[in-house]
């Protein structure tokens, strides 16, 4: 059984209104272990100052586009976390 | 096209926008801000987005609409700083059937709510302010 | 008020008409004049009605819409002589809740099609003119 | 068992549109025994110069009301004779 290699790979990571609010920053920087998923992002961003205001699985996009906690997140990808939408 | 603006969203454009001679039925909705929320007077909106990805999922949005019905569709969604009763969000779809041009609006409007990264940030009258969640609440407009 | 106009309908005062702080949502339905029916060139159309009938038959579906819903209700038919692109009908309904501002944006434009005494009289490209009927088609705005 | 009276009652006609053309008039006075219904109306408008290319059971009105085949109608009313409707 093939063993993927634990190469680090590094995100973009965007936080937005009541998110960004809650971690003072709107982005910023994240390496990880290869596999990563974007719950793995989450888990990260929540164990940082202020994160743990986060919901366990907030809504997600990766490189513009909704993303599901559990697809797999890529060296250079744009991961923004996305406080509940209140559009229109 | 830019569906994000931060001018005052203005109809006639985008009613050219769509219009033609084949299709005679328009349908429009338009999302206005309102004075009380859950029960707050509310004085201002500010409404912020995640710009790239609010234009892109504005563009698929109108794709599909367009793709699963016989439409034109016309988006725009105001950012900023808005006054109570300024247009948040026009949705403008032209077609020759109404019923098209009917189903074609709801969807749009509603999948912008599910799906657009925008966030508004409600004042209230009593000088607080508040993030909106909608999903924390039954109250929709 | 006065549902028949033989003016171009603006929507402005329309809007004016229905907008509140409490009322949000806005559902609109233009009825515009097409180029073709049953593949005719159409080159302009002549709108008539029973007036007076006309005039009753709208401010009851009016007011059947408003009681039926949590709405309010503008609603304008042009009558005489229009081009193609002309807005022949304007349905205007505002709401705090937008299902509802739909459901009798719809049914008053289904109502008006249904019950008022309009009739319309196609000109086309060829020079000869008839009576539509819409009764003997299948084919709908 | 009583019997009405059959004393004659007058009514206004209106015809719009195609009735009015094929007719050649938009209005007159029809005068009918007691008790009359639309239908009686219509009756009374088929037989005219031009009547016979109206259906048996056209859309009426009675007094800016839509009405039904057998509706009543009095002396004084407004009956109208309704072509298909083409609004909107």
């Amino acid at each position: 059984m093939p063993v993927a290699a634990s190469t680090d790979i590094t995100v973009r990571v965007l936080l937005f209104a009541s998110y960004a609010e809650s971690l003072g920053r709107e982005a910023l920087e994240v390496s990880l272990s290869q596999p990563a998923s974007i719950a793995d992002v989450v888990s990260h961003i929540r164990r940082l100052p202020g994160g743990a205001s986060l919901p366990p699985k907030p809504l997600c996009a990766r490189n513009l586009a909704h993303a599901g906690q559990d697809d797999r997140v890529a060296d250079g990808d744009e991961i923004a976390i996305l406080p509940p939408l209140a559009g229109g | 096209m830019t569906f994000l603006t931060s001018d005052p969203v203005e109809l006639a454009p985008l009613l050219a926008s769509v219009q033609s001679p084949a299709r005679g039925g328009l349908s429009l909705f338009l999302g206005q801000v309102r004075d009380h929320h859950e029960g707050r007077a509310v004085v201002r909106l500010d409404y912020s987005a995640y710009g790239p990805m609010a234009e892109a999922e504005c563009a698929r949005i109108v794709a599909e609409a367009e793709q699963r019905w016989d439409v034109a569709v016309a988006l725009r969604h105001r950012l900023g700083s808005l006054a109570v009763g300024d247009t948040a969000v026009a949705v403008v779809v032209a077609s020759a059937h109404r019923a098209d041009a009917f189903a074609a609006c709801r969807h749009v409007i509603e999948e912008v709510k599910r799906r657009v990264p925008i966030w508004k940030r409600e004042h209230y009258a009593d000088g607080t302010l508040t993030w909106v969640d909608p999903t924390a609440t039954l109250q929709h407009v």
